[in-house]
């Protein structure tokens, strides 16, 4: 049996990735699937942590969790399919309309 | 079991990595399908089966599906910016 | 049994507005089922409480709310007297407004805001404290305005609901201050441990109020009352604050029936006669200090009550002498009554004790049931007329013999005519004979026979008014080419039920005035008149109020019936007391165009806004202040780049600090 | 919640082979033998290996014999013969089928994406294939009898409308991408009365094992009336059939490749194998569809006992009776109803079955908690 630590190695792994994601990418689409995947490598700690310790409640965490990354995602894509009609992409250096 | 465990975290690492590394955007989605599913296995063999199939209902049945209906509806943006 | 659901008293016709609001659209008739059910039943567990707890129970029921209030009900003779009246009244005026308002395509809105409004004054009865009272108080006020401004789109309405929310707002204003003063009064004695509650009771309950009125300083006493009976005069309609009472007539017909007979206005006596034992302890120190100007022993807010309400009595009669709006007439026949019934608190409490509340609430109960019956009788007139003017009518009674008949016994009634001696009579020669019978007593004990004189002075000008508008709506010959008829049964039958109530109520006096003078001790508080034997009542002042009113019949009966009299010469010829008199004694003017625009507006405004403009903004906005704040923002606006990665980098360095910190400090 | 194993679990497909083998009495042996090579696992692995072939040649040949039954049901009903020549009526004609798609040149269009256009038609067949695993054809007739089988089942389905999507965009054909669109929203749309109206089961039962469910259903109300949920919940069964129905993408809604409109949708530019796979993916769901209607609304393999045989056979030709009688229904609805319109389809998805699904779950559980039943 794998001990608990490997398991949040590569949580730790995925989550890396994700924030490099968000970080370097500038598709709108890119960026909001590299928090799919920190929300992802989260859900794994939780997982880990609730399947290791017998507790039951880190699954009800990830259970939620992956209903808010739902939700958000709903969310950030209608957000990006709505900017995309009206500025005609979705590359996010050129959205900075909120700026000063 | 440890057999089983690395080949599924090799798995997920490495499209997580093409997720964020894959020049296409439909390639990234799918990929970001398969470390979704790898992280659904490593859920199996943590025993959480309820989250692994949650998991696989929702981000893989409605989140990824959801990706891939953005980049179609947003293609010419995709092409612009997909170097 | 029935006081299990006293709540739903209230309840049910707050359920019936939401029903009414929502789906009353759907429904024919604007959804009235639903007002007129809720209220129909709230009248059956009001008569029935009523039959359970005669002569001597009351029910009392209350809840925790919050800090040191409660939620309560508390149902005592006098407010199950006014329960009852306020049902069956409110029932009556719904089902009239089936027929009244069938052909407004906003019925759903109509019965929705009086069903909310029934709700409103019943929460007012049913308060067991005097916070929960203030607050359905308000509610009253709410729907008073919806109500006036009705008809919104036309501009007079809308002013009318502007003025009258207004108005009515100083006089609420002074009552919060009031309650306000009371609570701080009574939490001081309750700290000070010279009072201490009984269990179960709350510090603003009106039980508790009244076992440490006594304790409370006398000065600051008065101070409460008046500032309550300030909350009175303006819901009241008391000089000086009657003003927005005549122009709440914009509304419709069963509204101002609602508002003047049964609901708001009676809110205001109610007030009085619900904090009586308050009163009644004031000091008497106006008689102490100016023994030339006022009697003796009369406690100060009592004689304050007794003033303003007589003389409102008298004020309002001598504006409706002359008004040619019919509703008009009513309205500021209301206004006098109202001041009537606040004499009859005044001058009856201060030699009576608590007899003077079941004077005052019998004059309330039979002026509800004549002047709704009035109101109603106008209503009917002016679906068949078409206009309010009392000019342009005349000659009806042939075309509408029951709106006809019942007006006249609503005027009788109004007017005082009975049988001295045998107690025959209707319904207000009992209760407006013990009113000046009342304030006569107080005469001969005190030497101060003024408001004797407003009260019988009074009584001679409704004479007048309501014979007046009586002959001139109804006699004579047609002044329109309207072709009127008469309205419908779902119209008259209310009409008749009322005139019923209107000629005999007042056969129920032998009943009513024991029970309500026990309404005090049964809430175990002592009430003390003036201990004094009672005069002998001359047998001229036992037969005036009669006199008078059937020489106002008279009068009027010569003037516009017989026409001995023209009238013409007299009100054209720019006689100044008939312009005084049609102006309102200029109170619109005063009210408006002094106090509106040139104090408030061009005083008061105006120096506030030169305040704000010139001293604070040149301070703030030009000084070293709004320069800091400009710089500030200037530069920190270059943070917010739009650029997500940015914000996301920040974040991550962020937490990996935190991370760092944490885990140097060894947590 | 979910971590424990559970302390009983339901006969499988693995209990019964074991059985088998012990009733023929040569479990010990072959045991023994792998034991003395210190690899008992191999066994296992061998057992399982046996039951996944039996599972597939079983619904491939189902497959085959369900598109030879669709083309000659159509044809009966609009009066022709149908398939003839090729063995007793036809019946072999899915299998020449087979061979001329097998030897067809496999074109790749030169514009697509080449590894996802590969990738899709896999991805459908595998994911229709694993809806198989915890379907109980019969009492022990199960691969595996997963504690969330139902939210498996949904999962599994949850996954074609990817593989659907990647199809149609890989092409690079508007008609496939539009094709797929179409498809993806209907199956979002009716995926989620379709999976409120099994949780509305679900609450009913308290497992979401199919096999308890199935076992659930056992049993008779008034010694007559069978306990299946579709007496229980006639309305959940009607918005279930309707969305495995638009799940499936079959007429009226089958909008992915509506030939008059669409060529033939998302898979307009495939051909050979990868056809066929889309082929036989598409009547393989068909039958799953079916047997999870059958499963969860029409008692699964209940019925009741014959003397001689032994109930896992009985059990077996029950829910094969049954599973055939709602893929009749499926192919008739096919055959005589037209295409709605795409707006329609989407308003009554959202606007009528999801209220009413709701409406279905909300009553269940206020049957449950009010213990009526």
């Amino acid at each position: 049996m794998t001990d608990l630590f490997s398991y949040l190695i590569i949580s730790a792994v995925i989550f890396t990735i994700g924030a490099y994601g968000i970080i370097t990418q500038r598709s709108g689409i890119k960026i909001l699937m590299s928090i799919e995947l920190m929300l992802n490598s989260a859900n794994l700690n939780l997982v880990a942590f609730s399947s290791f310790n017998g507790n039951a409640s880190g699954q009800v965490f990830a259970l939620f969790s992956i209903a808010i990354a739902a939700a958000e995602a709903a969310i950030g894509f209608a957000i990006l399919v709505a900017l995309f009609r009206a500025r005609d992409t979705i590359n996010l250096d050129n959205i900075n309309i909120l700026r000063w | 079991m440890d057999i089983v465990f690395l080949v599924l975290s090799i798995f997920t690492i490495i499209s997580s990595i093409m997720v964020v590394g894959s020049k296409q955007l439909v390639h990234s989605a799918v990929y970001l399908a398969g470390a979704l599913m790898g992280t659904a296995g490593l859920f199996l063999l943590l025993k959480a089966e309820f989250v692994a199939w949650a998991q696989v209902l929702v981000y893989v049945g409605a989140v990824v599906t959801l990706i891939l209906f953005t980049i179609m509806l947003t293609r010419k943006g995709e092409e612009e910016n997909g170097e | 049994m029935f006081s299990d659901f006293a709540a739903l008293i209230v309840l049910l016709p707050v359920i019936a507005f939401v029903l009414t609001l929502f789906l009353g659209k759907k429904l024919p008739h604007g959804g009235a089922y639903f007002p007129i059910a809720a209220i129909a039943c709230s009248f059956i567990i009001s008569l029935g409480i009523f039959l359970e707890i005669y002569p001597n129970g009351i029910v009392q029921q209350s809840w925790p709310w919050f800090a040191n209030m409660n939620i309560g009900i508390l149902i005592d003779p006098l407010a199950v007297v006014m329960l009852m009246m306020v049902t069956f009244v409110s029932l009556l005026i719904h089902i009239y407004a089936v027929g009244y308002m069938a052909h407004d395509p906003a019925k759903p809105r109509y019965f929705a805001e009086t069903s909310l409004f029934t709700a409103a004054m019943l929460g007012v009865v049913l308060s067991d404290n005097i916070l929960q009272f203030f607050i359905s108080w308000e509610l009253v006020g709410l729907c008073s305005f919806l109500l006036i401004g009705f008809w919104y789109h036309k501009p007079s309405a809308a002013a009318a609901a502007k003025k009258a929310f207004l108005v009515t707002r100083v006089g609420d204003v002074l009552f919060l201050a009031g309650i306000v003063l009371l609570y701080v009064n009574l939490s001081n004695l309750i700290s000070n441990h010279l009072f201490t509650p009984e269990p179960g009771n709350f510090i603003l309950q009106f039980k508790t109020m009244f076992e440490a009125a006594a304790l409370i300083d006398p000065t600051q006493l008065t101070y409460i009352t008046l500032l309550f009976f300030g909350g009175a005069v303006g819901k009241s309609g008391q000089f000086p604050l009657h003003g927005w009472l005549p122009d709440a007539m914009e509304g419709p017909t069963t509204v101002s029936a609602l508002i003047h007979a049964a609901t708001m206005v009676t809110a205001g006596v109610y007030l009085v006669a619900r904090t009586f034992p308050m009163f009644a302890l004031t000091p008497a120190t106006l008689g102490e200090h100016f023994p030339a100007l006022f009697p003796a022993h009369v406690p100060d807010s009592l004689l304050i009550v007794a003033y303003v309400g007589g003389f409102t009595a008298l004020f309002a009669a001598t504006m409706g002498l002359v008004m040619n709006d019919i509703k008009r007439v009513l309205a500021y026949s209301t206004v006098s009554q109202l001041g009537y019934m606040m004499l009859a608190l005044g001058t009856a409490g201060a030699v009576l004790g608590a007899k003077a509340v079941g004077i005052s609430m019998f004059h309330l109960i039979s002026h509800a049931f004549f002047k709704a019956l009035l109101f109603l009788c106008a209503g009917s007139v002016i679906h068949a007329v078409g206009t309010n003017d009392i000019r342009e009518m005349g000659g009806l009674f042939s075309k509408m013999k029951i709106t006809g008949t019942t007006m006249m016994i609503a005027a009788l009634a109004l007017a005082g005519i009975g049988i001295p001696f045998l107690n025959i009579g209707t319904a207000g020669f009992f209760s407006k004979d013990m009113i000046i019978e009342g304030t006569f007593e107080y005469g001969e004990q005190t030497g101060d026979m003024i408001p004797y004189a407003f009260a019988i002075i009074a009584a001679l000008l409704t004479s007048i008014y309501i014979f007046r508008l009586w002959f001139m709506a109804f006699t004579g010959t047609p002044r329109s080419e309207r072709h009127s008829h008469e309205s419908p049964n779902v119209m008259t039958r209310p009409l008749m039920i009322l005139a019923i109530l209107a000629l005999f109520f007042g056969f129920t006096q032998g009943y009513f005035y024991p029970y309500l003078e026990k309404n005090f001790e049964l809430m175990h508080v002592e009430v003390a008149g003036h201990e004094g034997a009672a005069p002998e009542i001359p047998v001229i002042v036992i037969l005036l109020p009669v006199i008078v009113g059937v020489l106002g019949f008279l009068i009027s009966y010569a003037i516009y019936y017989k026409r001995m009299l023209d009238m013409s010469k007299i009100i054209s010829s720019g006689n100044p007391i008939y312009k005084l008199l049609l102006n309102r004694y200029y109170e619109p003017k005063i009210g408006a165009d002094m106090i509106g625009v040139k104090l408030t507006h061009g005083v008061v405004a105006q120096s506030g806004e030169f305040v704000d403009r010139k001293i604070i903004d040149g301070l703030v906005i030009d000084g070293i202040i709004g320069k800091t704040a400009f710089w500030l923002g200037e530069t920190a606006r270059k943070l917010q780049t739009g650029v997500v990665q940015n914000y996301a980098s920040v974040t991550l360095l962020g937490v990996g600090l935190l991370l760092l910190i944490l885990k140097l400090r060894g947590v | 919640m979910w971590t424990g194993d559970k302390m009983i679990t339901n006969p499988n497909a693995y209990d019964l082979i074991v059985a088998i083998l012990n009733a023929i009495g040569v479990y010990n042996i072959i045991l023994g033998f792998f034991q003395d090579l210190g690899m008992e696992y191999i066994l296992r692995v061998i057992i399982v290996l046996v039951i996944i072939a039996v599972l597939l040649v079983f619904v491939l040949l189902t497959v085959m014999f369900l598109s030879w039954l669709e083309r000659k049901m159509f044809a009966v009903v609009q009066s022709r013969y149908g398939p003839m020549v090729t063995g007793p009526r036809g019946l072999f004609q899915p299998i020449a089928d087979g061979i001329k798609l097998l030897g067809k040149e496999d074109i790749i269009p030169a514009k697509a994406d080449r590894w996802i256009f590969t990738l899709a038609p896999f991805v459908v067949f595998v994911s229709v294939l694993l809806v198989f695993i915890p379907l109980p054809f019969g009492r022990s007739l199960i691969v595996s009898d997963l504690k969330v089988g139902l939210l498996y089942i949904i999962a599994i389905s949850a996954v074609t409308p990817i593989s659907i999507l990647l199809a149609g965009w890989a092409s690079n054909n508007k008609y496939s991408l539009m094709g797929a669109i179409r498809a993806v929203a209907q199956d979002i749309s009716y995926t989620i009365p379709l999976a409120i109206t099994a949780i509305a089961v679900v609450v009913f039962v308290g497992s979401l094992s199919t096999v308890d469910i199935v076992n659930a259903q056992s049993g008779y109300w008034f010694g007559f009336i069978p306990k299946w949920f579709i007496f229980l919940q006639p309305l959940g069964f009607i918005l279930f059939l309707i969305a495995c129905i638009a799940e499936m993408g079959r007429i009226p809604f089958d909008f992915q490749e509506s030939e008059q409109e669409l060529v033939a949708g998302f898979f307009t530019e495939y051909s050979g194998m990868k056809f066929a796979m889309f082929f036989l993916a598409e009547y393989a769901h068909l039958f799953a569809v079916s047997g999870i209607i059958v499963t969860i609304f029409l008692g699964g393999w209940t019925g009741p006992a014959l003397p001689f045989i032994p109930f896992e056979l009985t059990s077996l030709i029950y829910f094969m009776i049954k599973t055939y009688a709602v893929i009749f229904f499926a192919m008739w609805l096919r055959d005589t109803v037209p295409r709605v319109r795409i707006d329609q389809l989407l308003n009554l998805g959202w606007k009528i079955m999801i209220p009413l699904a709701l409406l279905n779950l909300l009553l269940a559980a206020f049957v449950v908690t009010a213990g009526v039943i």
